[in-house]
Parts: C-alpha cells; sequence; structure tokens
C-alpha cells in the first residue's frame, strides 16, 4: 500500500512556523505576575515580607491552586462543577467525622475524605452522562442539596458547626515552613508545609490531561462528544471519571483550608465558587472543553492572590478595594489580549 | 518546630509605639461606631495609629489575610471580630505567637477556650435572652413567638436561638416558639421576603417577633407596620430606622449592644498590655452589655450605655489587667 | 467583467493558502473554479463574499475597486454565496434563514407572514417541499443544503458563487439546482462553480480557473479547450495517468467476517441480511435518506438490533458501543459527518489520529508524544495529507484533508472490518483515485469492508457486490460486473420496484 | 419528508412540563395549606416577591441567549436600587426621575459589559466577573452598610398597590416578561440576537453583526437589571447594599430550569417564568410549614434535579425513532 500515494509536494519550510515563544499565553501570564509583584514591591516594600505576607500568600495560593484544578476538572468537558464548594464541606465533614468516631491518623482521614469527595463528584458525573442533563443544572441542584445536607449533618454530628479535636499534624501543617525544620545551620526554604501537596496535586493533574490515556480522552470528549463517542471513547466513564477527579480536588482543596483555618467546620468551600473559575479562566482553560492548562491554573490563582495581597496591604477601604481588584483585573486581561492579537498579527504575517 | 514552641517573649511598648487595628468579619452597620470609637481611643490614650478595616467580606480566609496584611504594615494590637467563631482560635493564635496582643472584639470563639487575651463582647445568649423576655413582656406573657436570626452554621446563632429558649422556658408554658427562621441577614431582600411569607401564612397567630441580626430586624418592623398587624416586634441594635421605629411604635423594644465601648475598651486594654500588663486570666470573657430600649427610655439610653463604657475601663484597670 | 480579482494573497498562522490567485467573471456565464484539495478555492470564495479580507490584491466590481469589511458589503453588492459547510441557524426555521439576511421588516418588527411567503417562493424554485416552519436541527444534510441553496436563491444577486453546492445531493437534486443556474445565467446573472464532480462541470460551466497551491494556473479560459484530462493535470500539475483499478479477486474464505440475518433496528429497520468476507468489498448503495448510516450506527451498539443476529467471523454478536466493536471486535466506522462525528476540530492532528490507538502507545501509562508523532507522519506519507504542521488544528485542514484524517484514525486502529460511509464526498479527482486505491489495497490485504456511498461510479468502480437500500430495507443484492450502465439501470430498478410486504416468518 | 410531529409539539417543550409540574405544586400547596394559600394577604406575598425574580431571570436570559454570562446582574440590581434610593433621599430628585435613572444606569453599566467583551474579546464570564466586583464596590460606596429608608411614599404606595388583586409590581414585571418575548419573538434586532447565539459564523455570513448582538444583549441585561432595582426600591420600602447579593444563582437557575440553553440561541420567557414561579412556591412552602432553611435547599435541589430528569425522559421518548418499517420509503419523497 505504500507506494500507492506518492507524496505531495512537501510544504515550504517557511509556512510551517508557529507563534513566537512570546506569544505564549502562559509567558504574558508570568510576566504580568512579575509587573505585579515588582509594583506592589515599590509601593509597599513589606509586600517580599516573608513572615506575614509570602507565607501566608503560599499557603493561601495552595488551596486556590486546588480549587482551580477541582473546576478544570470539569472545564475540560466542557462542564462545570457548581458544588464544588458543598464537595469540599462534604469532604472536610468526612475527615473530621472519621478522626472524631474512628481515632484514625491525618492521612487515612484525609483518604476517607477525599474519597467522599470523588464519590460526590461521581454522582454527579453519572446524573450528568446518564440523563444528558447539563452540567450546570445537576451541580447547582447537588449544591442546594448539599448545602441543606452539611449544615443537618454537623448539627448531628458536633455540638455547633465544627468539629472541636483536629487529628495531629494539622497544627504543624498550618504553622510550620520548611524553614523551621533544621540539619544542623542548614534550613528548609520558607515554604508552608502544605505546598507541596497542592504542588504535587498540580503535576499530577497536568500529567494527566497531558500524558496519560484517561486525560486525553476526557479532553477528547469535552472537544465533540459525538466524534469522541464515534472514535470509541467511552465517552460516559469519561464524564464520570472527570467529575470524580473533580471531587476529589475539591475535597483536597476543602482539607486544604481546613488546615490553614485550623478546623473542619461547616464554613469550608463557601467561598470557592468563583475563585474556582477564576483561575484556570485567567490561566487561559476555555469555557468550551477540549483544552486545559494547569501551569496557567496555578498562574491564576497567583495572580489573583497576589492583586489581593498587594491592594489589602495598600490598606483600601471596602469600596475602593472591590472596585480597584475588578479594574486591575481587566486592565490585565486587556493587555493579555493586545499582546494576543499582536502575536497573531504578526504570526500571520510571517 | 514552630508549632512546638507556644509563645515567643514580648517586648514592651509605649501607648505612641502601639498600632491598634480594628478588624470587624465584613462590612455591616454594627460595626461603624468603631471608627469613631478607635479615633477617639488614639487621641485620649495617645496611640500610634489606629486603622479600621472592613474587607473582610465575611469570610475567615480573607479575614485571616487582611490580619496579616496589617501586621506586615506593622500593626500589633488587634481587635477583632471573627467572622468564623469555631476557627478563629488558630487565628489568634497565630497572632500572638508572633508576639502581638489580641483582644476577641463583639463576639468569643465558640468552645471553652479563647486563644485571644480576652474577649469584649455582648453576651449574645444573654442579648437574645433579653429581647425574648421584652418580647414576651410586651406581649402580655402570653402568645406565639418567632424567632428572625442570621447564618446557622455559626455558633453565635446557635448561642442566641439557646437564649431565646431560655426565655421562653421560664415562661412556663404560655409562651410558644412557633418558628425559629434562619439563613435571612444575608441580604435585604430575602429578610423582606422570608418576612412577608411569614406574616401571609401565620400573621395572625403571631403576637411577637424576636430578632437577632440586623437584616430581619428591618424587615420585620417596616412588614409588620405596613401589614398593620398586632405583633411586638423586637429589633436589634440602634440603627437609625430602627429607632426611628421604637419612637413611633412600631418596633416595641430594641436590644442594644455597645460597640463603642467593644472598640475603645478594647484598644484600652490592648494598649495596656502592649505596655507589659498582662491578663489576671488570660482569655477571660468580658461582657460589653446589652440594653433594652423601649419608647419609654428612646432618648436616653446613650447615657447608660457612657456609663457602661466607662465601667468596663476601670474594670479593666481593676479586675483584669495586672500592671507592674 | 462582473467580478474580477487578481493577485489576491490570504495567509493563515502557517500556511499560505492564496498565493496572487486571480479570477474574472463574466455576465451570463458559469464559471468553474477547479483545483485539488486545499488549493484555495474555500478560501478565494471566501474573499469574494467578505467573509475574509485578504492580505494582498485588489477586488473589482463592474470595473471599480471594492474593499468588503464584511459578509454585508458583499450581500448588498448583490453577491450570493453557497458555503462548502453548512452554515444555517440550525434553532430558527427552514424560512427565517432563508431570509435572515434581510428579515422583511416594519419599524423593526419582523413580518412573519412575508418571511413565510418568501421562503416558500424560494423552496418552489427549488421544487422544494419543506415546511418553512419547521425548525432547521429537524433537516437531513441534503435538506439542510438545498435550503443553504434557496437561501442564495432569495435575493436577486448578479453573481452567485456556489462551492459544492452537491456535494450531498442526488442526480435529481443537483439537475434540478443546475438548471436554476442555467435560467439565472440566461438572464445575466454569473455564476461560480466549486466542484469535484468533474461530470457536472463539464456538463454546467463554460469557463473555467484551476487554482494550483493557492495560484490561478489556467485563467477564464473556455473549459471547452480542454478535455477532462487536461483539466485534471492542470489541478495536479504534471501530467497524470488515469488511474484504473487492478482487477481484485475477493480472497475465498468459508466465514464471513460480518453477516447480517433478518436484522431489525431502533431505527426501523427490517429483515437486512447480507454479509462481507474478508477481503471483500461489500457496497451499499442507496439515495440519500435510504437508512444505510443509521445502519451501520445500529451495528456499531449506537443504536440497538432490536430482532435477528449480527455475526462477526461467525460469532452472534451484541456491540454496546463503538470501543467495543474496535477493541473486541475490530471493526471501524468512518463517518460521513466528519465535521461533526469524526474529527475534533479544535485538537492537534496528532490527536486525531492518535485516539483510537493511545491504549497502544503508552509506556507506564503515559502515552510516548514520539510514538504519536511517528504515527501521524506514517499516515501522512502513505494518505498524502497536506499539512503545515502535525501540530495543527485538525478543523484547519482542507475538506479532503480533513477527511483523510478521518480515514487515517481507523487505519491506524488496525481494524479487520471496516465500515466506510460515503468516503468521497467533497473530495479532489486525485485523492478521490488515491482513496479508491487505498479502499481497494485494504481489502487486498483481507479487511472486509462495507462501503456506504451514494455515488453510483465509486460504487460500480469498488464493490465487489452490491446491496441497494431504501427505505430501511435491503431492496436486492447485485453482483457486480464492473460495467456502469447496466449496473446502474439494474440498480435504480431495484429501488423503484415497490416494496413487496415480507413473508411472515 | 417533513412528518414531523405537529400537533402534540407544544406538550413536549419543557414549558409545559414546567406548567404542570408548576399548577401541580400551587394545587398541592392550597390543598396542603387548606387553602391559606388563596388568602388575598398570602396571594400578593407570593406574587409581590415573584416580580423581581422573575425579571432578574429575564435579565441573565438575553445573555444566556447570545451564549454568554452576566455575573453582574444580581449587584448591578442593588447599585441601580441603592443609587435610586440616593438621588431620592440625598439629591432629592421626584421619584420619576430617580426611576428613570435606576433605568437609564443599569442599561449603561450593561453597555459597558458589552463594550468590554466586545473590545476586549474577553471571556463575558470573565469580564462580568471583574465588573461584578466593581459594582459591589461602587453599590458599598453609596451610603455604606446604612439602610435607606423613607425615600418616596409615592413610590412605595405604588409598590404595595394592587391592580384586580395582582400586585402592581408583578403586573410591571409580567409587562415586561411579555416585552422580552415579544423582542425575542417579533423584532429583528431580537432574531438577530438569537441568531448570534445560535450560530455566530451562519449570523455573520448572513450579515448579522455579532458585536451588535453582544452589545444589545448586555445592554439589555443591564436594563432588566434597572427595572428589577425599580421593583426593589417600590415593594420594599428600604434598600442598603446588601440588596442583589441573592439573586446571582436565581438568575441562573430560572433561565435555566426554564429550558433556556446555556450554548446560546435559545430563549424561553414562560420557562423562565415559570421556574421563578416554582422556587417562590418552595418558599411560600417553608414559610407555611416552618421548614428549615436547610431542608428547603435540599428540595429546591431534588425540584430542580426533578424537572430537570423528567425533562430529559420526555425528551428522550419524544426523540425516540417512531419510523414505521414497512412504508417508510414510499411515503417519503426522496426524489
Ligand atoms: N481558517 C483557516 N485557518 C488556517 N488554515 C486554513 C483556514 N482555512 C483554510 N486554511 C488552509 O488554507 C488552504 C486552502 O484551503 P481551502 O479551504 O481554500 O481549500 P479548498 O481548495 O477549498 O479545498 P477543498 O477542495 O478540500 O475544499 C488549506 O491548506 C487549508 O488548510
Ligand atoms: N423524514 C425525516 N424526519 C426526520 N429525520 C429524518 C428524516 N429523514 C432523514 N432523517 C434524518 O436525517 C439524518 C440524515 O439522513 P441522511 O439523509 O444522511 O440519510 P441516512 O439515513 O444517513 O441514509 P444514507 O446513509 O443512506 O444516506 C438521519 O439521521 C435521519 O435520521
Ligand atoms: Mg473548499
Ligand atoms: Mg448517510
Amino acid at each position: 500500500m505504500t507506494a500507492l500515494l506518492e507524496t505531495p509536494p512537501e510544504a515550504p519550510a517557511a509556512r510551517a512556523r508557529s507563534l513566537p515563544l512570546w506569544a505564549n499565553p502562559r509567558l504574558g501570564l508570568l510576566v504580568l505576575l512579575v509587573v505585579l509583584v515588582v509594583l506592589f514591591t515599590a509601593l509597599r516594600p513589606s509586600f517580599l515580607d516573608v513572615d506575614f505576607t509570602l507565607v501566608p500568600m503560599q499557603a493561601d495560593i495552595s488551596v486556590y491552586v486546588v480549587v482551580g484544578l477541582a473546576q478544570l476538572a470539569v472545564l475540560s468537558l466542557g462542564h462545570m462543577n457548581m458544588a464544588v464548594g458543598r464537595m469540599a464541606a462534604m469532604s472536610a465533614f468526612a475527615m473530621g467525622l472519621a478522626y472524631q468516631e474512628l481515632g484514625t491518623p491525618l492521612v487515612v482521614d484525609v483518604l476517607i475524605g477525599l474519597a467522599v469527595g470523588a464519590g460526590l463528584g461521581a454522582l454527579a458525573g453519572l446524573v450528568i452522562s446518564r440523563t444528558g442533563v447539563n452540567s450546570f443544572v445537576v451541580t447547582l441542584a447537588l449544591d442546594f442539596a448539599l448545602v441543606g445536607l452539611v449544615s443537618l449533618l454537623y448539627a448531628k454530628a458536633t455540638d455547633g458547626v465544627s468539629f472541636g479535636a483536629q487529628p495531629g499534624g494539622m497544627a504543624a501543617l498550618r504553622t510550620d515552613t520548611f524553614a523551621d525544620y533544621c540539619a544542623g545551620n542548614v534550613c528548609g526554604p520558607p515554604v508552608p508545609l502544605i505546598v507541596p501537596i497542592a504542588v504535587v496535586a498540580a503535576l499530577l493533574v497536568g500529567l494527566l490531561f497531558r500524558w496519560s490515556r484517561t486525560g486525553r480522552e476526557i479532553l477528547m470528549t469535552g472537544a465533540s462528544v459525538k466524534a469522541a463517542e464515534l472514535s470509541g471513547i467511552p465517552v460516559g466513564r469519561r464524564v464520570v471519571q472527570a467529575h470524580a477527579l473533580s471531587g476529589l480536588l475539591s475535597g483536597l482543596a476543602g482539607f486544604l483550608l481546613a488546615v490553614n483555618n485550623g478546623a473542619f467546620s461547616a464554613g469550608i468551600g463557601d467561598a470557592f465558587l468563583l475563585p474556582s473559575f477564576l483561575a484556570p479562566v485567567l490561566g487561559g482553560t476555555l469555557l468550551v472543553g477540549g483544552a486545559v492548562s494547569v501551569l496557567g491554573t496555578f498562574l491564576g490563582a497567583t495572580i489573583t492572590q497576589v492583586i489581593y495581597k498587594g491592594l489589602n496591604l495598600l490598606q483600601f477601604q471596602v469600596d475602593q478595594l472591590k472596585l480597584y481588584i475588578g479594574l486591575v483585573l481587566i486592565v490585565a486581561l486587556s493587555l493579555d489580549r493586545v499582546r494576543h492579537v499582536l502575536a497573531e498579527r504578526r504570526g500571520a504575517r510571517a | 518546630k514552630k508549632s512546638d514552641d507556644a509563645s515567643s517573649g514580648s517586648k514592651t511598648l509605649t501607648p505612641a509605639q502601639v498600632k491598634l487595628a480594628l478588624v470587624p468579619g465584613g462590612a455591616h452597620p454594627y460595626f461603624q461606631p468603631w471608627k469613631a470609637a478607635g479615633d477617639k481611643a488614639k487621641t485620649d490614650f495617645g496611640l500610634g495609629d489606629v486603622t479600621f478595616n472592613e474587607t473582610s467580606g465575611w469570610d475567615q480566609t480573607k479575614q485571616n489575610d487582611v490580619l496579616t496584611s496589617l501586621a506586615a504594615q506593622g500593626y500589633n494590637a488587634f481587635g477583632i471580630f471573627g467572622v468564623a467563631p469555631e476557627n478563629i482560635n488558630n487565628t489568634f493564635d497565630n497572632l500572638k505567637q508572633k508576639g502581638f496582643v489580641v483582644g476577641s472584639l463583639a463576639s468569643c470563639p465558640a468552645g471553652d477556650t479563647d486563644k485571644a487575651d480576652f474577649c469584649l463582647s455582648t453576651d449574645v445568649q444573654q442579648a437574645a435572652y433579653k429581647a425574648a423576655k421584652a418580647a414576651i413582656e410586651a406581649m402580655g406573657g402570653q402568645g406565639n413567638l418567632v424567632h428572625l436570626t442570621g447564618n446557622k452554621v455559626d455558633s453565635n446563632t446557635q448561642r442566641r436561638i439557646a437564649g431565646v429558649q431560655k426565655a421562653v422556658d421560664e415562661a412556663g408554658g404560655k409562651v410558644k416558639v412557633i418558628d425559629t427562621i434562619t439563613d435571612i441577614d444575608t441580604d435585604l431582600q430575602t429578610a423582606q421576603k422570608a418576612v412577608a411569607d411569614l406574616l401571609a401564612a401565620k400573621g395572625t397567630q403571631i403576637n411577637g417577633i424576636v430578632n437577632t441580626a440586623y437584616n430581619p430586624a428591618v424587615a420585620s418592623a417596616a412588614g409588620v407596620k405596613q401589614a398593620g398587624l398586632p405583633i411586638k416586634v423586637i429589633a436589634i441594635d440602634d440603627d437609625p430606622t430602627i429607632i426611628a421605629g421604637v419612637k413611633d411604635g412600631s418596633v416595641a423594644a430594641t436590644v442594644l449592644q455597645n460597640p463603642v465601648g467593644q472598640a475603645y475598651v478594647g484598644g484600652y486594654a490592648l494598649m495596656k498590655l502592649a505596655g507589659g500588663c498582662t491578663m489576671k486570666t488570660p482569655g477571660v470573657v468580658v461582657d460589653s452589655g446589652s440594653f433594652v430600649v423601649t419608647k419609654a427610655n428612646v432618648d436616653s439610653y446613650d447615657t447608660d450605655r457612657q456609663a457602661k463604657t466607662d465601667s468596663l475601663k476601670s474594670d479593666f484597670d481593676a479586675q483584669y489587667l495586672t500592671c507592674k | 467583467m462582473i467580478l474580477s480579482a487578481s493577485g489576491l494573497v490570504k495567509t493563515f498562522p502557517g500556511v499560505r493558502a492564496l498565493d496572487g490567485a486571480s479570477l474574472s467573471l463574466a455576465a451570463g456565464s458559469v464559471h468553474a473554479l477547479l483545483g485539488e484539495n486545499g488549493a484555495g478555492k474555500s478560501t478565494l470564495v471566501k474573499i469574494l463574499t467578505g467573509v475574509y479580507r485578504p492580505d494582498g490584491g485588489t477586488i473589482e466590481l463592474d470595473g471599480k475597486p471594492v474593499h468588503f469589511t464584511g459578509p454585508l458589503d458583499a450581500l448588498r453588492a448583490g453577491i450570493g454565496v453557497v458555503h462548502q459547510e453548512r452554515n444555517l441557524v440550525t434553532e430558527f426555521s427552514v424560512a427565517e434563514n432563508i431570509v435572515l439576511h434581510h428579515l422583511p421588516r416594519r419599524f423593526g418588527v419582523v413580518r412573519r407572514s412575508r418571511v413565510r411567503d418568501e421562503a416558500r417562493r424560494c423552496l418552489d424554485l427549488l421544487d422544494l417541499d419543506l415546511d418553512p416552519d419547521a425548525p432547521v436541527s429537524t433537516l437531513s444534510v441534503a435538506q439542510a443544503q438545498l435550503v443553504e441553496i434557496a437561501k442564495a436563491l432569495s435575493v436577486d444577486n448578479r453573481v452567485l458563487l456556489l462551492d459544492e453546492p452537491t456535494a450531498s445531493l442526488t442526480g435529481d437534486e443537483a439537475d434540478r439546482l443546475y438548471a436554476i443556474v442555467r435560467k439565472l445565467t440566461g438572464s445575466g446573472h454569473a455564476v461560480v462553480l466549486v466542484s469535484h464532480k468533474l461530470e457536472e462541470v463539464f456538463a454546467v460551466a463554460d469557463t473555467v480557473t484551476v487554482l494550483r497551491d493557492g495560484r490561478s494556473v489556467a485563467e477564464g479560459q473556455p473549459l471547452s479547450a480542454y478535455t477532462r484530462d487536461e483539466v485534471v493535470d492542470l489541478m495536479v500539475g504534471r501530467a497524470h495517468a488515469a488511474v484504473s483499478l487492478a482487477a481484485r479477486t475477493p480472497l475465498s474464505s468459508d466465514a464471513a467476517a460480518l453477516s447480517l440475518t433478518d436484522v431489525a433496528t431502533s431505527y426501523g429497520h427490517a429483515d437486512v441480511s447480507f454479509d462481507v468476507a474478508p477481503g471483500e468489498i461489500y457496497g451499499l448503495y442507496g439515495l440519500v435518506g435510504a437508512g444505510r448510516t443509521e445502519l451501520a450506527k445500529a451495528l456499531l451498539g449506537l443504536g440497538s438490533v432490536t430482532a435477528g443476529t449480527v455475526s462477526v467471523h461467525g460469532t452472534p454478536v451484541r456491540i454496546s458501543g463503538v470501543g467495543e466493536a474496535l477493541r473486541r471486535h475490530r471493526i471501524g466506522y468512518v463517518t460521513e459527518n466528519r465535521k461533526e462525528e469524526g474529527l475534533f476540530l479544535e485538537q492537534p492532528i496528532t490527536r486525531n489520529i492518535g485516539v483510537t490507538v493511545w491504549h497502544r502507545l503508552t509506556r507506564l501509562g503515559l502515552i510516548r508524544d514520539r510514538a504519536e508523532a511517528s504515527l501521524v507522519d506514517d499516515y501522512r506519507q502513505r494518505l498524502g495529507i497536506r499539512l503545515a504542521t502535525p501540530k495543527q488544528l485538525a478543523g484547519q485542514l482542507s475538506g479532503g484533508n480533513q477527511q483523510k484524517v478521518s480515514l487515517a484514525k481507523w487505519l491506524a486502529a488496525d481494524c479487520g472490518i471496516l465500515i466506510v460511509d460515503e468516503p468521497t464526498v467533497g473530495i479532489d479527482v486525485r485523492t478521490k483515485a488515491a482513496f479508491h486505491e487505498l479502499i481497494a489495497g485494504l481489502a487486498g490485504q483481507g479487511m472486509a469492508i462495507l462501503l456506504i456511498s451514494s455515488d453510483l461510479p465509486e460504487i460500480v468502480t469498488l464493490a465487489d457486490r452490491i446491496g441497494v437500500m431504501a427505505g430501511f430495507r435491503l431492496r436486492g443484492e447485485l453482483p457486480n460486473d464492473g460495467d456502469y450502465e447496466r449496473m446502474s439501470q439494474s440498480i435504480i430498478r431495484l429501488i423503484h420496484t415497490p416494496l413487496i410486504p415480507a413473508a411472515p416468518h | 419528508m417533513t412528518a414531523v410531529a405537529f400537533s402534540p409539539r407544544v406538550f413536549r417543550t419543557s414549558e409545559f412540563t414546567l406548567g404542570v409540574v408548576a399548577f401541580a405544586g400551587f394545587v398541592g400547596l392550597t390543598i396542603a395549606t387548606s387553602g391559606n394559600m388563596l388568602s388575598a394577604g398570602t396571594l400578593a406575598a407570593f406574587f409581590r416577591f415573584l416580580a423581581v425574580p422573575m425579571v432578574i431571570g429575564l435579565a441573565q436570559m438575553v445573555v444566556l441567549a447570545i451564549g454568554q454570562m452576566n455575573l453582574s446582574v444580581g449587584v448591578l440590581t442593588g447599585f441601580c436600587a441603592m443609587a435610586s434610593a440616593w438621588l431620592m433621599i440625598e439629591a432629592g430628585l421626584p421619584a420619576w426621575l430617580a426611576v428613570l435613572a435606576a433605568l437609564a444606569l443599569g442599561a449603561l453599566v450593561g453597555l459597558v459589559n458589552g463594550l468590554l467583551v466586545v473590545f476586549t474579546r474577553i471571556n463575558a464570564f470573565i469580564v462580568t466577573l471583574a465588573t461584578m466586583t466593581i459594582i459591589e464596590g461602587l453599590r458599598y460606596g453609596v451610603h455604606g452598610p446604612d439602610t435607606f429608608q423613607d425615600y418616596s411614599p409615592g413610590l412605595v404606595r405604588l409598590g404595595r398597590a394592587s391592580i384586580l388583586g395582582l400586585p402592581v409590581v408583578f403586573v410591571v414585571a409580567v409587562v415586561v416578561a411579555i416585552g422580552v418575548g415579544l423582542f425575542f419573538a417579533r423584532t429583528v434586532a431580537g432574531r438577530h440576537l438569537l441568531a448570534s447565539g445560535g450560530s455566530p459564523f451562519a449570523a455573520r455570513l448572513s450579515g448579522v453583526s455579532n458585536d451588535r448582538s453582544i452589545l444589545l444583549a448586555h445592554a439589555l441585561s443591564g436594563l432588566l437589571a434597572g427595572v428589577a432595582a425599580v421593583l426593589t426600591v417600590a415593594l420594599s420600602g428600604s434598600v442598603n447594599a446588601s440588596i442583589g447579593d441573592d439573586l446571582l444563582l436565581p438568575s441562573f437557575a430560572a433561565p435555566i430550569i426554564g429550558g433556556v440553553a446555556l450554548a446560546g440561541g435559545v430563549v424561553s420567557v414562560t420557562g423562565t417564568c415559570l421556574a421563578a414561579f416554582l422556587v417562590r412556591l418552595v418558599d411560600v412552602a417553608r414559610a407555611q410549614f416552618g421548614i428549615g432553611q436547610q431542608w428547603v435547599d435540599l428540595i429546591v435541589g431534588a425540584v430542580v434535579l426533578g424537572v430537570v430528569l423528567i425533562g430529559a425522559v420526555r425528551g428522550k421518548l419524544a426523540s425516540r425513532p417512531s419510523r414505521p418499517a414497512t412504508s417508510a420509503g414510499s411515503s417519503r419523497r426522496t426524489s
């Protein structure tokens, strides 16, 4: 069969030029990040204060990166998870309950909680894939149902709204940085202990979507359900898996927040919804599915936290703070667009 | 490891070195008097600086962020209304570990421990109890009561519910709580809708409404007035709209707290602590007082409150603080 | 000249689609625009209708230069167009789609009765019996295409550009379209016809422009000056050897690779029985709407087989989905609807081809990009896929090259049984011949091929046996003797014989 | 060949399903409350507080129609409400002027949203997320956390008045809904907007300006938020910076339960209004039976899922191929 078709004349090499490096959207975000850091440091040198700025900021970024990844897991399908916050709350509840009832060590509690999160996600995925109902609706309804359930459960299992006792190790995760652990004179960097958890999660998610078959098939399902089905991809199973992953990551985010706040409580996840979209979408993940950017999500979460921290240091009052957050976002995004458009134009002319 | 050593040695500060931050849980009318009270504390006690920051947005994560930002800016004394009473001890703990003085203002941590130096707050259970008492009295000692309040997953709400229950129990069966509606303090319209639906459903059976949150208070005062029902409304705080209601009779009574005292005396105590004093009982809970205001005392209540504030200040000197 | 363009240049990221193309159009004539897949025909059409703005070159209308800033400008200038892809608002009714660009209005309010009347008039032009109020989403591919044409006819355009208008139409429907085209040119309109069906082109067109690699190689010549082979030579750019397939002898085998006995499906098929042997090409012919695509989908488990048996290599099977068909039974399906079902338009070519075989390309659970890239390279050479880079998005390829990618994915999957649905719709002559060779070659290697096609010459060229389908039933089966005339007559006869109710079993 | 089902088409729509559910719910609640539901007070309260959810659902619907979202509808409503109260109390404007100003402000902010989307080409979700925080700041800036009250007795009286037993605010909302319905069904601009939402490329090829559709949709969404603000100011008698916080999720819930596709191109005014009606029913049931909020959330979640599932099942049944096996070929025109 090899000789049946001659190769057509090769496309001239000049035709096949990809966009220049500076057109990479992630690079744009990175530049934006650097500019913001420089700007805020110039205005408020305490922006580089290790104890009060850098360490807490890393802890917050860790939470919101994982929150963003939880949403990203379903954005890959072109779906949404409106219940990220409540899945986190349920997952944290399970962790607290496991410790309270079974007294199991931290790792076991966390695993139990993550399993609950993944289970809830899988449930949403199952309903979506079986009925074909829009994910927005299903997860929104699930969110409503879980809001009620979370407070009912806390009322039952605790005398209030949070678990009193925490498994050992939570406190260390919250307060310690690697700098507190020294071997002789050599101490670690001032990085909170929870940062590696988020980093590993991000790497695994990146690995999944970039190189694993399951992850790629999820993306293909997001790109076109029909084509995916006709290419032999088990579409239903991939939908369930993506949602389960979203639930799992929500649970992890809930755990990280519980670590930062110091307790498993009913309020965990209340403020997750908007940041969960903000980080991936800022990072260039589209809402239509088929493409995700883990690095972008990381940068998106970091940029939002940097803006927030910087404006906080500038001590704006509520109204100004809100105003400037919005303005900075719009300006930053617009600049990014300008860069993108310029790059496209250059690329087209080349 | 840092988590092992409990506290670090703190150095003493002159009043002029004290930079006081008053941090509510979010924007709310209740906290507005803190601004003026903080300024007054600054001039009266010669503090280095006082700031008021309400950008927390009712989110504990954000509040923690606000607090560390303020610390980075050089603030070293904190009067905090914790967003999440169940978690706030960790926040206090963090700040204490850095050597700051911390007062829990207007709300105490949930549970029995208080990691702040002190808690200066309305005893919410007591305030709700007083409000329910006032309602029962206005109702003539019998009838049906409804309790409107805020976020159910907040330990303060639980205490308020308990306070109302206590007053009802004391009425010996003649008063019944026929409904406790939670989660309607998020915004005014939710409260208005809930009140309208409540009045439509059971308006004729209700004799009194106890409010232990701001938006429901505004909504029920207006709702009852408009429906023309003979329901006794007990409101909370002294927002102009509510005081106007007390004056025109649409609000039977309102239960006031003492935000000025909390900020002013709290600031005083924090200054003292920063200057080397210690708490006799670290984490002591001090009631900043609650006052029932009816038409009778609507013009004079502020003197009572002023007196309470003054006595609070001397109480701190006399009872709570040990100074070298 | 009504419309003329010269020196048009258009560059897409990484691809120069037009490189100085020219075209001039005289009133009262049908002008054929020919070229291989990816030569730039559609791009030219889109520039002339204001969809793309050219990077260089000029367009003149009645001798005056014009600059279209958008499709509306071209519409206003009296240029109507049927694009290669369907461009209907699927949520809207047929009527509204037809008149969308000039909705009858009074004070900003749509006059619905006028909309319906106007649409009815256009449908009547095409002799189309469609409910103007039916939503477009309920139409078949062919019906949608006809609506698209009706839309172009709804205003009295001086210039009409038709980009592959008949790709999804039956002969009858195409004839009706060409009758209208002739009527239009008779009254002084100018028509541009882009088509890979050279028979039609020679029957209809007066003059011709041939595009090759974005340049015009024969511009505005009378078509009668060329023979069919000369045109093809121009398109291909070198002397073109007429392809004639070597005679193939199907491998004789006892067990059919795929056999259907009295199959009925949830789509409404009944009593369908045939079998395909390894090395055999079984042609399934029928008019559009005959139910062949649905039969294929039912076999793959996308619909369900409600009665009868389907056997693969002699074993009765129940297939629940494409994945199972592929991995358990090695059955592949090349869809007729490549845009929606065959390709992931927004994904790189590598992933489009690798998707069926990722499980074979993994190491430690991770896919090796290197293996995927070499797979693509392999098929790029074997099928002659014209691409800028393997990372290019599939949607950026020209139609024919998209079709090749859609096929490559199934070739990569190494199937024993391949169902090929309308493989050469919208494919240029050379590629079509290559496809035919390819399919014959696959059969030669022992693959059992079920070829679904509405292209009679194609079926007669390729198939060993021909099943004729109409109304969701198999009307009969003919051995192919390779004589086009005779075969076509007997097939048409089969389609039009009334159905004798099957004897109850 | 167009043998698509015709007669029972209306029974298969999601509006019909919703209508049946809403009616059944209403009747059920009437029976369960032994008629209290039909008492004048309850009915009035029911419809009075249905007005804003309806209008805010429509405000979201018009942007969903072009396949975008507007996260700022809720806070914009609050901002316009605060602004008009400020104009009446602090600036001393007459009520009618303040009302017009609120509407204009809403439309203007919406237009700005649209302009940002068109000129930056940033996803509307993100643009409106950013403007949402900006407007939140502005809303707070008007009067801090304090409450405006006693602005215009006339306006408030109007907000509490009834025509033929129906609250004026509800009647206004219905008129607005009809207007929006007619806009999408009958006007050229509305049809173009829908075409842009359904298939932007096809619309562009037909000479429709997608940019104009985007601007129009966002401006209209803002205007409707302005209407919601005016209704709020009129019916509640007091407003503060918390107004609008509870509107974002309902703004999505109503159109989506009502059958509006997130992808754009489809709107359903009836469905949106019916969905708002359903959610309101749950509110009232809660008040009538003193159900805890947690249970309400659970019930709303269940109802939403239930309605949607029923819709999906109906859809599946309706689209099941029902082609007659024997005479399909001959009856269809295949020439
Ligand atoms: N939007 C686009 N982005 C990038 N490249 C494109 C785009 N549209 C077309 N191309 C490229 O431009 C070249 C010309 O494409 P065009 O569609 O004009 O070919 P064609 O002659 O119409 O082919 P066919 O006969 O297959 O329809 C092709 O190489 C194609 O890949
Ligand atoms: N009368 C009809 N009503 C509704 N849908 C129809 C009707 N006729 C055809 N269709 C649908 O239109 C789609 C396209 O059908 P198409 O015209 O391509 O024929 P087909 O059934 O695929 O047969 P073939 O492959 O033989 O052409 C199919 O999914 C079919 O279900
Ligand atoms: Mg083309
Ligand atoms: Mg077909």
